[in-house]
């Protein structure tokens, strides 16, 4: 198997940075999943498509817009009305799907190479994403396993709260580079380590 | 001890001492100073001149709203230009220096100004400067000479040439409440409020929240009102659920409760911490909103009432209490309402001496009559002041008896010595947010005030806001406030104590006092009262004409002092009632914002950088690069010592005669699923794509509803239900909301997914008579022959082990492929097919050379398809199915679209064999010294290295019949004409044997 | 102004696209009536006042909303998926997982 | 009515300015006239003036909702420029910039129209040759265009990024030197006056209410000021086009209400003498003659009639704003505020007889109508007292959309909010 090139790699810089000596604000990663897949239900087969997603990838997803359960090797949540992100750690989920839903019931795209996956975690997470996004990042209105589709101008980003205090970001490959760049920037602030 | 300082008071920390320069000259202040207190402090009246007649000014305020004092403040090369004075906190290395002098502040030549005062009343530009008619200065041209030495004149501070190395940043934040300032009535509101547990955000724009209670010397809940503040101030800061914002404007109040607020998070201080930002601007979205931003004090208006010296009362009493500052020795008093008699207690308090009261009013009430009598110096009740003197200094007041209902002046004048007027014309509430969000304001004449509007939105006032006077009131109404914004019920509690001084808030009605001399509405601006009686006796007389014509309130002030005193002159000349003249709406922002700040959301670039899987590889490999939309892409890949042409000719040449490879990830690719996906192509192509056999692909046409053409690509079909459409790179998210569109508004029955997956795919075209046995040596699990891999067929295999796609067509007219495989592996498959194809001499090519390949086979990129041409403009006709509609069908044939006069694709061929340029354009007849009628013009051109001469591709009046005619190309930009021969776009191969074989 | 998408909530209008008067009606694919065209593509209706329009969540979910939009004080009183308004008629209400 | 000129100025500076007199009459309504304009911003007071200067027609009324010139005239960025792509655009708006050039004359009012050049960067070199495109063809129409180079640029606007690292390097410009600027409020005022002496009836405060028919044929207009009857009636009221029209009964036209904010700083020394717009957006900037940064961008991009925006453009054009010129940084925005654009479906403005008898409708002006206020006026007078449209105005009918006939500068086809 060949392994899939980071879009990172030139402006990955691992330690600590900006104004961390009174302590690290962010943790900023690149999680590399292996399978990134997009599942789309036809109106009225979203409890199918949910099924499915329970019955290959082992996620059980809440019923309710932007739910989604969140896991270390697997997660899942809603994006938009009938659509799904999941992933997995490993690769191959976009054929177990393929196989495992119907076209009657919904599509299967894969997305592995197409979307970068960066987890924004610390107590500032939810104060640098802000800087962003105008979303809502409080526990309130974004409970841990939600997703959300949003969009810092050209960049757009399904962004699934994974912990109380960690983001998972999908972002369009070819603008992971600009993102992440913006993202260190945005947390100079605070202090931020790169792992 | 600095003169003018106290020996005790005020919420200045005088253990600390601040060094600072003021005009190249150092001072010291302490921690809590303004430079506004700290100058006042050292003896400092002069602060700047004025914008017209260059005049002396000092300070006249003690806050936002400060017309006269503004100041630039240096941090090395970056300069900051107009910031009052008064919001401006000192701190150790504050450089700042005064503007719109020359040379220095005490000696300004341009005060000449001050003599052609008349001349230059309200309006002087409108009625002259047109100069003479006829000769060297007709037209407009005498009044461009004028300019030009208008503009050397023109201006306040100046702006700095270098790049900004601060960082500004934007804020997203979300609550129930923001309670927007935070004097008494803010801070009873964020605290009812937050006792609710509901998310409060409390801001204001002074450095120390507190409001009046900072300055008022007054006592709350049996302690000092600035005591008191700051214990409540830290109470909230406790809270989980309130968010203290210090040093915050709110500026802005748009639609749907979303209110902009500027943070100066370190201009207090020399440089900001490590990744501080400088400001932040933070767009709050909340539920409710309180507004308790109080009121500003107005000047009167009277002549000499703009010498330095002349301050507002609540100014005066606010450097004395919170800056512990007496800003002159001998002080008088000018008011036409009772709380000037709180700022006479405070002098009094610090050791001023007081020389006399002036009230213009005959009544008062006898909580006034008692202060002055405790106060000592003359009590001139029924009396007005009708000039000052001095020079750059006040000495003395003019002094005479007046009648307040009348305004009429009687008895002779007398004079009082003084070096500080304090003058007080009555309050207007802070209303610039909620008119932002709510209706016209309701004026009230008891008051003489404009009083909030009735809201659009969901805000709720409190305190001086509201036209409330007394501590008391706002406390209890901010209480209340703080209780309804968070949904709550009302409640009454035991508020904290505060001790009614009794004072009475209504003014007399009286803002101005007409007496000879010029008398100052705006004084940043020098708009005098005779100004506007000028507007109004010329006929500006509504308040929007009376602010255009004579510039009152269009200062960096915005009227906040002027608009009321402004109104009042013009209702008086007019006869009629303030509200009659009109009201004011205000507009964003409240107060001045950055531009940085503004402009923060973007994070340094404009636009992020959008990259190719192989962006390094380019780099590392020579290529120039060249912007397409957000992307970058290989123009050429030059080797050491080419030129641009050279470089695209050995490219081209070598795809041509061997073989080449080219980045094509940017474009466009979106991936159509589901049951109908077939029939929802026919729809959105001119052509047929329901029919077209899975492991095929297909090249398509798309128009826009009107008719003309949107874009082309190729779709392929990679299994009974799923296509991979691609798209030009300029339009493929122009296309994908088009589809999506349609789909989702129009045939929402058809099950269709649409979804972008350009970041997917990684995608190389291998392109040249040996592009098949570069991918013979590199392929496995399939074939690259013709009968496996046929025109327009695609095969999966693998390259150096990763999966790939592969798709045999031409963009270049040579046989060639589009290898496309997964983003990430993207390199690991371009690097593999280079090594493959070295034994066969392969290059990598750019845009340069792509774009002479597809001159060549008259292919039609953006150049042609501008939003203008039809499909048969660009001999697309074929394309177009008459089996089925499509988007575009009916509307294409309208007689606009088909009829004599369309420009269409040509070729084009310079006889003189040199190289025309894009954009240059076509003509039948050549007039080099007065070009005219255009019959086209030149979309793109190159040198073709295969037919050996430039050659062109072009849009032409009825191009099609002029294939074989001559003509000329007439560039008269670029200085360049000269005989063409129109001929088909086709140029190479035009049966498309290459592509083919 | 926040538009309430109903899938993603109360969004900035950043995240939206306009898409316009969402009174109008596409002819039949197949029909020729110029006059029926025409109006399609070039004429709007532009009240001062409550407006129906179409937007799309551009920036978060991609749907297309119909909105009801005053065009005078940008006040919204409504907001529904545009492909439920009208134009399908065989799917009927959505039921189970409707809001996933 | 007093000439003004230096001297008159001088005269009356010495008498204590007590002999200026209002700048136009403040009548009352008659109940009929020859031709009814309504709208007294800076298209309709144009109308007036031409119809009564060069077509003797003088027994004209204005009718304003509320302060004359308080709709656009007043609220845009005062840039005067020819610099189109299209013949028929060239030919309109450089009719107008030549009258623009004797405007302050023929109006014995200074506008303070000038010319020191509007000028559009390009960042690519696909963006320079479509400039170069645009440049030629207003060349080839008899208007003036020159490219500029980026040393050239940098020269003439100090602070400029014209470096090589910019996110989009410029790379060169077009520039119109005979296109800059006027004082907005002035040219309303100007023509105002000029109306007024000629005759013209200027009715502000005057709203009109609805349209009296005689059948089919309109013949005058109920108002908040009375029922005032024409024989002609004619609409200039740009950003109320809608409104308006639905009175008289038409509720679609090829039109949607737009609201584009303007910006500008606090008073700097003059620095910026041109107009200069940024090719990679939308973004335009000159400096007044009093200092202050004058400068917009997109417009919002939804229908409306308010005249505010919001925060997404007020941040997008001050991004551009600071991408262009990164020393502004501490540069202060002092004021905004929204103007309402009437956007046509080809970006191009409709001045035609019509659409019912006895009315004449003038709209559409997207947000180029500033410039075009001399020619606009003009060849809308003349197509009221002639009752055809003079020839530059002949292909700006209602009904070319209809023939396919579009004037589409920007391509962008029917989407209003692109143009």
């Amino acid at each position: 198997m060949v392994e899939q090139e980071s879009p990172l790699k030139p402006v990955w810089k691992p330690g600590s940075h900006g104004n961390f000596a009174n302590g690290v604000g962010v943790y900023l990663s690149e999680t590399m999943p292996g399978s990134i897949v997009q599942l789309a239900a036809w109106p009225g087969e979203e409890k199918a498509v949910i099924a499915a997603i329970k019955k290959v990838a082992g996620v059980t997803l809440p019923d309710g817009a932007g739910g989604g359960a969140p896991g270390d090797v697997k997660a899942a949540f809603g994006f938009a009305p009938g659509k799904f992100l999941v992933v997995d750690e490993k690769e191959g989920l976009a054929e177990a799907f393929a196989k495992a839903v119907d076209i009657s019931v919904g599509t299967v795209t894969d997305l592995s190479h197409g979307r970068t996956a960066i987890r924004v975690a610390g107590p500032k997470a939810e104060w640098v994403l802000a800087k962003f996004f105008a979303i809502d990042f409080s526990q309130v209105s974004f409970p841990v396993g939600a997703g959300r589709s949003t969009v810092h101008h050209d960049v757009f980003a399904q962004i699934q709260r994974t912990a109380p205090t960690q983001f998972d970001l999908y972002v369009f490959r070819s603008f992971a580079r600009s993102f992440w760049t913006a993202l260190c920037h945005a947390s100079a602030e605070v202090g931020y380590e790169v792992r | 001890m600095s003169p003018r300082r106290a020996v005790s008071g005020g919420r200045i920390d005088r253990l600390r001492t601040i060094r600072f320069t003021f005009d190249g000259h150092s001072y010291t202040g302490h921690a809590g100073d303004t430079l506004a207190s700290a100058l006042l402090a050292n003896g400092v009246t002069l602060f700047g001149r004025s914008f017209k007649y260059h005049r002396p000014r000092g300070v006249l305020t003690a806050g936002v709203e400060e017309p006269n004092a503004l100041v630039t403040v240096l941090s090395g090369a970056v300069r900051e230009p107009n910031i009052p004075a008064t919001m401006l906190e000192v701190y150790d290395g504050l450089i700042a220096e005064s503007q719109n002098r020359f040379p220095s502040l005490e000696y300004d030549v341009g005060a000449i100004n001050q003599l052609g005062g008349k001349l230059l009343g309200a309006g002087f530009y409108y009625k002259t400067f047109m100069g003479p008619v006829i000769g060297p200065l007709k037209g407009t041209r005498f009044w461009m000479f004028c300019e030009h030495f208008i503009r050397r004149a023109a201006g306040l501070g100046r702006a700095g040439t270098e790049r900004e190395p601060s960082r500004y940043e934007r804020m997203n934040a979300f609550c129930d409440v923001l309670v927007v300032g935070a004097g008494p009535a803010g801070l009873m509101a964020a605290k009812a409020a937050a006792d609710k547990g509901v998310r409060v955000i409390l801001a204001d724009l002074d450095a120390n929240p507190g409001g009046s209670a900072n300055w008022s010397d007054e006592t709350i809940d049996g302690m000092a009102a600035a005591d008191w503040a700051a214990e409540t101030v830290r109470e909230l800061k406790a809270r989980e659920n309130v968010r203290m914002l210090p040093r915050t404007t709110v500026w802005g109040y748009y639609d749907n409760n979303t209110l902009a607020a500027l943070e100066r998070v370190a201009d207090h201080k020399l440089a900001p911490a490590k990744g501080e930002p400088r400001h932040r601007q933070w767009t709050i979205r909340t539920g409710a909103v309180v507004l308790a931003t109080g009121a500003l004090e107005r000047p009167l208006v009277f002549p000499g009432n703009d010498r330095p010296g002349v301050m507002l009362a609540s100014a005066v009493e606010r450097y004395v209490n919170q800056y512990g500052v007496l800003p002159g020795r001998k002080f008088a008093i000018f008011t036409n309402n009772d709380s000037a008699y709180r700022a006479a207690l405070a002098l009094k308090k610090a050791g001023g001496e007081i020389a006399a009261i002036v009230d213009l009013r005959e009544k008062i009430s006898p909580a006034a009559r008692e202060i002055a009598g405790k106060v000592g110096g003359a009590h001139h009740t029924g009396h007005a002041v009708i000039d000052t003197e001095g020079g750059k200094q006040l000495t003395g007041i003019k002094v005479q008896r007046f009648d307040d209902r009348t305004g009429v002046l009687s008895d002779d004048p007398r004079n009082i010595p003084a070096d500080c007027l304090l003058i007080s014309g009555g309050w207007s509430p802070t209303i610039h947010l909620a008119s932002q969000a709510g209706l016209n304001p309701v004026w009230s004449d008891e008051l003489q005030a404009f009083l909030p509007p009735q809201a659009t939105q969901n805000w709720v006032g409190a305190g001086g806001f509201n036209g409330g006077f007394t501590t008391a009131g706002a406390l209890a109404e901010g209480h209340a406030a703080g209780l309804k914004a968070a949904g709550a019920p009302a409640a009454a509690i035991e508020l904290p104590a505060v001790d009614d001084d009794g004072l009475d808030p209504k003014p007399a009605p009286v803002l101005e006092i007409k007496a000879k001399g010029k008398a100052f509405v705006d004084h940043q601006h020098d708009v005098t009262a005779d100004d506007v009686r000028l507007a109004h006796q010329e006929g500006f007389v509504s308040v929007e004409h009376l602010k255009r014509y004579t510039t009152l309130g269009m200062a960096t002030d915005q009227g906040k002092s002027s608009n009321v005193p402004g109104l009042a002159i013009m209702a008086d000349a007019l006869g009629k009632q303030i509200p009659e003249v009109g009201t004011t709406r205000f507009r964003p922002p409240f107060a001045p914002v950055s531009v940085g700040s503004l402009a923060a959301e973007r994070y340094g670039d404009i636009r992020p950088d959008r990259l190719t899987p192989m962006h390094d590889w380019h780099l590392e490999n020579g290529a120039t690069m060249y912007g397409a939309g957000l992307w970058h892409r290989p123009m050429i890949y030059a080797l050491p010592g080419e030129t641009v042409e050279q470089a695209y000719v050995r490219e081209t040449k070598t795809v041509r005669e061997g073989v080449g490879l080219v980045d094509v990830s940017t474009l466009g690719k979106i991936a159509v699923q589901g049951p109908d996906a077939g029939e929802f192509l026919d729809r959105v192509y001119t052509n047929m794509f329901s029919t077209l056999a899975v492991g095929k692909a297909r090249y398509g046409l798309m128009l826009r509803e009107d008719g003309l053409v949107l874009d082309d690509g190729t779709t392929w079909r990679l299994g009974q239900h799923d296509f991979l459409m691609t798209t030009t790179t300029a339009n493929a998210g122009k296309v994908m909301q088009h589809l999506e569109y349609l789909l989702d508004v129009v045939w929402p029955e058809l099950k269709v997914q649409l979804t972008s997956v350009t970041d997917q795919w990684a995608g190389a075209a291998i392109a040249g008579p040996k592009s098949r046995d570069v991918l013979a040596a590199c392929l496995t699990g399939t074939k690259a022959d013709n009968e496996t891999l046929p025109f327009m067929g695609i095969v999966r295999g693998e390259i150096d082990g990763a999966p790939v796609m592969i798709c045999r067509l031409s963009f270049s007219g040579e046989l060639a492929y589009e290898v496309y495989c997964g983003a990430g592996h993207g390199t690991h498959v371009w690097e593999a097919l280079m090594k493959a194809g070295k034994p066969f001499g392969i290059v990598p090519y750019g845009l340069e050379a792509l774009g002479t390949m597809r001159i060549e086979k008259g292919h039609v990129t953006g150049a042609e398809i501008d939003g203008r041409t039809t499909a048969r403009d660009l001999h697309l006709d074929w394309m177009l199915s008459k089996k089925k509609p499509f988007v575009g069908s009916a509307m294409m044939d309208r007689e606009g679209l088909v009829g004599e006069g369309r420009l269409q694709l040509v070729g084009i061929v310079p006889l003189n064999n040199r190289p025309v340029n894009g954009g240059a354009h076509i003509v039948e007849e050549l007039y080099e010294d007065g070009p005219r009628d255009s019959i086209g013009h030149v979309t793109a051109m190159c040198y073709s290295p295969t037919l050996g001469k430039y050659i062109a591709l072009a849009l032409v009046k009825d191009g099609k019949s002029r294939r074989g005619t001559r003509a000329f190309v007439s560039d008269p930009l670029r200085k360049r004409f000269g005989p063409v021969e129109i001929v088909s776009h086709h140029f190479y191969d035009p049966e498309g044997n290459r592509m083919h074989g | 102004m926040l538009i309430t998408c109903p899938y993603c909530g109360p969004r900035d209008v950043s995240e939206y696209s306009y898409q316009g008067d969402g009174n109008r009606t596409r002819p039949d694919p197949a029909s020729t009536d110029q006059e029926a065209w025409n109006a399609y593509v070039y004429d709007r209706l532009n009240p001062r006042g409550e407006h129906h329009e179409i937007w799309q969540h551009s920036g978060g979910c991609r749907a297309h909303l119909k909105v009801t939009r005053n065009t005078l004080t940008h006040v919204i009183s409504s907001v529904g998926f545009a492909r439920d308004a009208g134009h399908r008629k065989s799917d009927g209400h959505r039921k189970t997982g409707a809001e996933a | 009515m007093a000439e003004y000129s230096v001297f008159s100025l001088l005269r009356n500076a010495f008498s204590g300015n007590r002999d200026w007199k209002p700048a136009w009459r403040k009548p009352d309504p008659k109940p009929s006239y020859d031709v009814i304009v309504i709208g007294g911003g800076g298209h309709g007071l144009s109308t007036a003036y031409y119809l009564a200067k060069e077509h003797g027609i003088t027994n004209v009324a204005v009718l304003e909702k509320g302060y004359l010139g308080s709709g656009n005239v007043g609220r845009n960025t005062t840039a005067v420029r020819s610099n189109y792509l299209l013949p028929e655009n060239i030919h309109l708006y450089e009719h107008s910039m030549k009258m623009w050039e004797n405007l302050s004359h023929d109006l014995n009012y200074n506008v303070m129209f000038s010319q020191r050049g509007v000028l559009n960067l390009a960042h690519t070199p696909a963006q320079l040759d479509d400039y170069a495109r645009r440049g030629n063809a207003i060349i080839h129409s008899g208007a003036d265009s020159v490219l500029m180079t980026p040393a050239e640029i940098e020269w003439l606007m100090p602070g400029i990024d014209a470096s090589g690292s910019a996110r989009f390097p410029i790379i060169g410009g077009l520039m119109q030197w005979r296109a800059g600027t006027a004082r907005h409020d002035a040219v309303a005022w100007g023509y105002a006056r000029g109306a007024d002496r000629r005759g013209v009836d200027i009715l502000e405060n005057c709203e009109v209410t609805g349209f009296i028919k005689d059948g089919d044929r309109v013949v005058g207009v109920t108002t908040t000021r009375g029922e005032i009857r024409a024989n002609k009636v004619a609409v200039a009221v740009a950003g109320s086009t809608g409104h308006v029209m639905n009175m008289a009964g038409i509720d679609k036209l090829p039109i949607e209400s737009h609201v584009l904010q303007a910006f500008v700083s606090e008073s700097l020394k003059p620095f910026l003498d041109t107009v200069v717009t940024f090719g990679m957006g939308h973004f335009y900037v000159g400096q007044s003659d009093k200092g202050g940064l004058i400068y917009g961008g997109d417009l919002d991009g939804y229908n409306s009639y308010a005249q505010r925006g919001n925060l997404p453009i007020v941040e997008e054009v001050n991004s551009e704003m600071l991408a262009l010129f990164p020393s502004l940084a501490r540069v202060r925005v002092l004021r905004s505020w929204g103007g309402v654009c009437d956007m046509s479906m080809d970006g191009s403005p409709i001045i035609t007889t019509g659409p019912l008898p006895g009315m004449y409708l003038n709209c559409g002006w997207c947000y180029g109508g500033f410039k075009a206020t001399p020619a606009s006026g003009w060849c809308f007078a003349y197509t009221i007292a002639k009752d055809e449209p003079h020839p530059i105005n002949a292909p700006f009918t209602l009904d070319r959309f209809h023939r396919g006939a579009i004037i589409d500068d920007k391509g962008q086809g029917s989407t209003p909010r692109l143009h």
